[in-house]
């Protein structure tokens, strides 16, 4: 036992990324001196050297088989030799030295299944989670409906026609892995029926006051059932955002006939031009309807589509709402406006119309 | 036929491998030719679909030894029904700066995951680890210690830090303010103790980005954002703005009048930049990436806070230096990190990430604890209501204060 | 001598007696000429201001016979030393609209606070009521009796509707989108129960403002703040707005840069506005008043909630109907107010206001329970947090839904 | 007794404005076609039919002796047949029909110690409260300072040579009578010291748990004392607001040495150009020092003059701050910036910079 605890190596990091990074990037590292995009999915960065970087950006489904991956490996071997990196919104970057290489690889990429694209003003690859892939805690699936969504709107992924950026992003519950709460259109897993606790097992599992706390409204309360400690929940006080059963297996929320989703629009990351800000939101729910989620797939791209006619040049979702005002965003879309778009949460004061500049 | 049995009938699910769009039911089933339980997963997820309702439960403490954090557990509530993932936890491996990849590296992965797991991986997952997505729990320490012999080690789970990424930065981009790789690197081996063995009251992100652009999405996801800027001029290429002129950019509407600060003007010849009011928001760089560039001081803000909504509602990160050098061995920033890190560790409250701690301290108490002296730039604005605590008064001698 | 007596020595309060302000000491002043009460407020004034503290008792309840409103009890901590002051009690008094008086009337008012009160006032407090500051106890049913002959009665205080309040409006303003005067006298007189008998869980102040340049400070002092408004294009008189270019006037800066929705265009020669992008700010037509005018469709906007800090921090009215005509008998609003009113006298808690009650019991229930459509122009935005309540779910049965 | 409540009239509400009007106003009401400021305090309204109104306004120290209205009584019978109004801001109002009045009335006005103007982009009359003269809860004189600092900027008041309308307003306790939350410079009178707990009258005069709930901090808690039901105040958690006091006079917090004034700046209440804003904190405490209050006065003049330099026509206090950003604001006063500044009540998560717009 001494033995292979010996052997064993612990805290050793990942390999160093200089390892991984192809000549061309260690020579001219930091040394960069501009890019253009040359076609959708197709860039070059140009060095001070005067080096010419080309990047082919192709989408993935980011839950990858092993062989997926070796053919993209194989890919790398033959074009961009050996190298290859994934973006922080999960795309596939083949990079390129030579340029005579791109069409033959944007062609191999395209046979394969995988489009060339998202740069520019485009629609990109869809930041998700797991779902019912792997999660305990999903209302909804993630990948079936990136991939109902995607195949809607890959048009606008190998295409650069938006006013500018479009972010996707979904998470399917309220923890909402992914900055889907910062996205321009985000799709949100929700649950809509209260815990439905598990009287036998939760004295055991779970810690009481850990779950009363864990409530952000106070609904989780302490009560003594047939003798044993545990705790009920106030119904009316439920917004089902899954906490409680973060911190007390026995406390599930997920419920076939409940369960669904919600759309979220105008939020952002980048400093350009206005500061970040968060979505908000535009559909409470919407069915969980599997395989194809047709309503979800519908709302989005009707949303895309709204926003595409009528936003200016580098208007992004929330921009372009910001200018127009909110309702004229309901009018729009035709969405309607319901009492649960209104805040009554925590900072709900400040979310009211507090002038008379009224946008109607 | 013995293919029709090893691979689940799934017409729910093979309406999701049509379409133009790579599949990830394509993945799966690929990864079934080889694995059982991927097999398993094309079972329980076409259930999942006529059900509407997940089968995992609810997490397992699983882990390999000496590390608290890294592995995912996930057991099956359908056991019997799909023994081959009665067993499907995740393992998070940490990934290289910037996720670049040989395929020989990528290959070896592959391989691992062949012999130990379902061949199933996320490239990547949110928050920038590979994911091996599904392995039993006797597997654990065997697929540990080939991946320590690869040179990979596994990411944060549970309350550590956890797994540091970046922005792609000077590796290829021309914006980069600092070396995102590299201080990612660093601050990982830095803090490997920390990432493997959760001590804090929470989790704890750290992310990087070069420039305002953020393209990691830091001030939204990463409770220490580190956000690349400069100071000085915005360096002008004044030829390179007129041939744009003569690609049909228009200079006013596209540039001047969306500059947040309105601080640039343009007459018809010249691009002029008040640069005293610019606020550094890179949109006029974005549009203008051959003619304009950063300022050559460089340096990052760094910003703390950010987090998904549970409890409190989702919240971004605010700055808190201002302007910091970023050179190795990044310093400042470590010692910074070290007296954020210890306070919220003794400090904050079980399951409370450190922006809401801050919140609920106080920011201004919070730079007092850390050593920070307060700064204007830190807030929006001061402060609108009239709540201002005093920690002393005067008693009736007036120069004697009580404590 | 006599003099000296009578009027104490204040040499603190003198310096207060220079200055090229008009001085409140000398007012004091000339009123201790008549009134002892007035030169015992000089004496306890003076003190105040050697000790920095004031001198006077919290509250104490007097008032009218069959009011419970319109008086501020007040007692001074020295009633031995300064006998003449021990009571000193305010009677609000409800102004005329748009506080115009004639020299008559005020005067008949002078005549009663001589025999009745200290002689000193306030014109006006600021819910905008005549104050008459100091009398005794024993003077309070001779002052009703005779105020109330006078045509004049109280104001309220306490938890009950106070005196309502309104700009100029049409009297003398040509930017009145309604008869903020009419509304108000209106108001008042619908009321009197209310202002005279608290009834309610705390105050509740009307203001009426005639336009949004908003004379009367109605979003940040009213929990009803009722503000004029228009629909459809602003009225230009295009000669007018060259006119002003004469002057000296820069139209682009002066006007069209300020223009908060950007949706004026000046070309040297006419000014275009994009009226369908006006959020009907006033700025254009504060600038060009002789060119510019609202449009001719008028109206209010009535918002809901403004006060002052206590307890939650302080609040600003927002948004509950965007456009109202306003016209008398005024039912529509008063119908609102009725459902208002009623809602929060009976759910309201001791000392919330309804501004706080709302955020409390949420907006979006709020407007349940009064009968009112939500609608987008009642929010700067939709929620950002996904912490949505739903009162019923679906159970086994999908047709059936739970209560 | 029966007869007295019959001759009693009640209810009877104020007199109806109709009688008060000059009866130019009568005959235009509603119908102003413009105005124009002639000079500064003098304006005239133009009627759709002509007729011209001359308004000449004056300052006032509000708390006015009925010598003192008579006074103003005796002008309006000599120059406005008998009319007069206040204005919103506590100004005095004479309605002439005759030009030729004007002059004379100006005047006459000046050699009675009432200056004319506080129109147009001027500094206004200061709206202020009770203080020491009237009421319980004062941490600082009202009339005291308003008078101090008028006389230091009545320079202000008397010509329009600002960049904008200035709004100020003093307010003696945080219950903020007036709309000191919302102006361009606000004087706000704050105590310091946690109340002072009477212990023998406290629980014959107050409700225990009203005072437990008036306390935004909880500082306030139940405890019995001697065996009496009584409270104690944590005094780390108070904040000095005051609202115990207001509900329980046993516990009064003024206290001559800890009593003093913060300043407040950049608030404002007309939607023209931006919406309403609140004030924020410029300067967390400065001493009582009557009669003159010249920290006080020194600092408010100090913020006027630096606002009146930099400041662009039309752009109020805080728009002027919107445009350089706080930290340029502290830069150019000089004023201190101190962990005071820094929210931490309710909504403090929102008021941190969150964004990488900085402007300093
Ligand atoms: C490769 C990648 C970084 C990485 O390390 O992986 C990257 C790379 C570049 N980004 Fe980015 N961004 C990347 C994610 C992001 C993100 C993060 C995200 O989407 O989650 C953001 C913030 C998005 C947001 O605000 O919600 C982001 C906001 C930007 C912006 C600002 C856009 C805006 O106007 O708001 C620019 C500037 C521009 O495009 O003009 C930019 C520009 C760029 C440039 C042009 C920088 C350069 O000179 O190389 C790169 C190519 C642009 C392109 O793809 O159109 N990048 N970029 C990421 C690609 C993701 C993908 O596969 O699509
Ligand atoms: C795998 C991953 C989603 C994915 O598909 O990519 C993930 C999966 C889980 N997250 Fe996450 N989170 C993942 C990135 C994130 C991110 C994004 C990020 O890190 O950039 C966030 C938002 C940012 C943040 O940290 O706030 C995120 C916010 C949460 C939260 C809410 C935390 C909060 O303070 O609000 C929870 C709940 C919790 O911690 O108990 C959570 C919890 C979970 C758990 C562990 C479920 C749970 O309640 O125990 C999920 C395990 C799923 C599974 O079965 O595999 N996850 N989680 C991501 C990690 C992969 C990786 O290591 O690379
Ligand atoms: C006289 C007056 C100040 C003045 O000098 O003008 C005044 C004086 C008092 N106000 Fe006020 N308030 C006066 C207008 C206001 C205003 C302004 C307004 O009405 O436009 C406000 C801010 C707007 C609002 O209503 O929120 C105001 C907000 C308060 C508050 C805080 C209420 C809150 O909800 O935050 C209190 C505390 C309370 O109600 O217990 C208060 C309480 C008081 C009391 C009754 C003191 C108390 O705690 O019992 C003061 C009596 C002083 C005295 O001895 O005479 N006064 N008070 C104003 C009434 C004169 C009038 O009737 O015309
Ligand atoms: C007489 C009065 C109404 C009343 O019923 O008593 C009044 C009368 C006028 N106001 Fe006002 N305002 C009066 C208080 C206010 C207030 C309330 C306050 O100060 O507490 C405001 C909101 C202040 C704020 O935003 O904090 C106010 C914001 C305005 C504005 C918008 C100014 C801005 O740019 O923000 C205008 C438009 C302008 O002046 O260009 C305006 C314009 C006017 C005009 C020109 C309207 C007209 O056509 O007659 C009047 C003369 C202007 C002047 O005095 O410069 N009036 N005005 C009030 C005089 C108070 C005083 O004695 O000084
Ligand atoms: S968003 Fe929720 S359901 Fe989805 S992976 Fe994260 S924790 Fe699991
Ligand atoms: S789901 Fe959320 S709101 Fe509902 S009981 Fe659990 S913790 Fe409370
Ligand atoms: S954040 Fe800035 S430096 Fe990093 S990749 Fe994006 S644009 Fe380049
Ligand atoms: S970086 Fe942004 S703020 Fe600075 S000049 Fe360019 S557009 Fe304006
Ligand atoms: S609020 Fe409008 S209508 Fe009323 S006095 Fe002021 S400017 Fe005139
Ligand atoms: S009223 Fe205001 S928003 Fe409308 S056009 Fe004039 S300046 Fe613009
Ligand atoms: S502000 Fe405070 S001290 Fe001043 S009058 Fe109002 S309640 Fe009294
Ligand atoms: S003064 Fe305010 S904070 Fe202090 S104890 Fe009283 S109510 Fe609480």
């Amino acid at each position: 036992m001494a033995e292979t605890v010996a052997q064993r190596k612990t805290d050793i990091g990942p390999p160093h990324y200089q390892k991984f990074l192809p000549p061309i990037v260690k020579q001219n590292y930091g040394q960069w001196r501009y890019h253009e995009i040359l076609r959708p999915g197709v860039m070059v960065h140009v060095a001070e050297s005067g080096d010419r970087l080309y990047t082919v950006r192709a989408g993935s489904p980011r839950l990858l088989s092993i062989q997926t991956i070796r053919e993209f490996c194989d890919l790398a071997d033959r074009y961009s030799g050996g190298h290859l990196r994934f973006t922080s919104r999960n795309n596939i970057e083949f990079l390129l030295t030579d340029p005579g290489t791109i069409d033959p690889l944007v062609a191999d990429l395209n046979t394969r299944g995988f489009p060339v694209g998202g740069m520019a003003n485009a629609i990109s690859n869809m930041v998700h989670t797991q779902g019912w892939v792997h999660c305990h805690s999903a209302a909804t699936d993630a990948s079936g409906i990136v991939k109902a969504v995607m195949d809607e709107l890959i048009g606008y992924f190998t295409t650069m026609k938006l006013p500018a950026k479009l972010r996707l992003a979904l998470a399917c519950c309220l923890n909402m892995c992914g900055a889907v709460h910062c996205s321009d259109i985000a799709i949100l897993g929700i649950h809509r029926r209260p815990p439905k606790i598990d009287q036998d097992r939760l004295p055991k599992v779970c810690e009481i006051p850990s779950v009363v706390a864990s409530c952000p409204t106070a609904a989780v309360r302490p009560k003594r059932i047939d003798g044993k400690e545990t705790v009920e929940v106030i119904e009316e006080r439920c917004m089902f955002c899954g906490n409680c059963y973060t911190v007390c297996p026995a406390m599930p929320l997920a419920d076939a006939l409940n369960d669904g989703v919600s759309i979220w629009v105008g939020g952002k990351v980048s400093n350009a031009r206005t500061a970040p800000m968060f979505s908000k939101l535009a559909i409470p729910y919407l069915p969980n309807n599997p395989p194809r989620w047709p309503e979800v797939v519908e709302a989005v791209k009707h949303l895309v589509e709204v926003w595409a006619a009528d936003a200016k040049k580098y208007e992004r979702m929330g921009e372009w709402i910001q200018r127009i005002g909110w309702p004229r965003f309901f009018q729009k879309t035709g969405i309607p406006f319901t009492k649960q778009h209104i805040d009554d949460f925590r900072y709900a004061g400040l979310s009211y119309q507090r002038s008379v500049h009224i946008k109607s | 036929m013995g293919d029709e049995k090893k691979i689940p009938k799934t017409p729910k699910l093979d309406e999701l491998d049509k379409g133009p769009w790579p599949s990830f039911v394509r993945e799966i089933k690929r990864a079934a030719e080889k694995s059982p339980m991927s097999r398993g997963l094309l079972g329980v997820l076409e259930r999942s679909y006529n059900e509407k309702v997940g089968h995992w439960k609810h997490g397992g403490i699983v882990g390999v030894r000496g590390y608290g954090g890294g592995v995912i557990g996930r057991y099956s509530d359908l056991p019997e029904e799909f023994p081959d993932i009665a067993h499907f936890h995740t393992i998070r491996v940490n990934q290289p700066a910037g996720w670049f990849y040989t395929s020989a590296a990528l290959r070896t992965i592959c391989d691992l995951w062949e012999r130990h797991g379902s061949g199933l991986t996320n490239l990547h997952g949110s928050t920038g680890d590979i994911i091996l997505l599904g392995t039993r729990t006797e597997e654990l320490e065997p697929i540990f210690s080939e991946l320590t012999q690869m040179g990979f080690d596994l990411g944060g789970s549970g309350s550590d830090i956890r797994t540091p990424s970046c922005c792609v930065g000077p590796a290829r981009c021309e914006w980069a303010c600092y070396d995102t790789l590299g201080l990612t690197y660093d601050l990982t081996m830095h803090y490997q103790d920390e990432i493997h063995r959760p001590a804090f009251p929470y989790k704890f992100k750290f992310k990087a980005a070069g420039c305002p652009n953020d393209c990691v999405a830091s001030i939204a996801r990463a409770d220490l954002s580190i956000i690349g800027t400069w100071k000085g001029p915005i360096q002008v290429d004044a030829a390179a703005v007129t041939a744009y002129t003569k690609d049909g950019t228009d200079i006013q509407a596209d540039v001047c009048d969306r500059c947040p600060s309105k601080c640039m003007a343009w007459d018809g010849k010249a691009l002029t930049i008040a640069n005293e009011w610019c606020v550094r928001c890179m949109h006029c760089i974005n549009v203008l990436p051959t003619a304009l560039r950063p300022g050559p001081e460089r340096g990052a803000t760094i910003l703390v806070g950010a987090k998904a909504p549970i409890i409190q509602g989702a919240m971004l990160s605010s700055v808190l230096v201002p302007f910091m050098k970023m050179e190795p061995p990044y310093t400042a920033l470590k010692e910074l990190v070290g007296k954020m890190l210890e306070l919220w560790a003794e400090e904050g409250k079980s399951r409370e990430r450190i922006g809401e701690f801050i919140q609920r301290v106080g920011l201004g108490n919070f730079l007092e604890a850390i050593g920070l002296e307060p700064l204007p730039e830190m807030v929006a604005h001061p402060r609108e209501n009239p709540y201002v605590f005093y920690e002393e008064y005067l008693e009736e001698e007036p120069t004697e204060a009580k404590a």
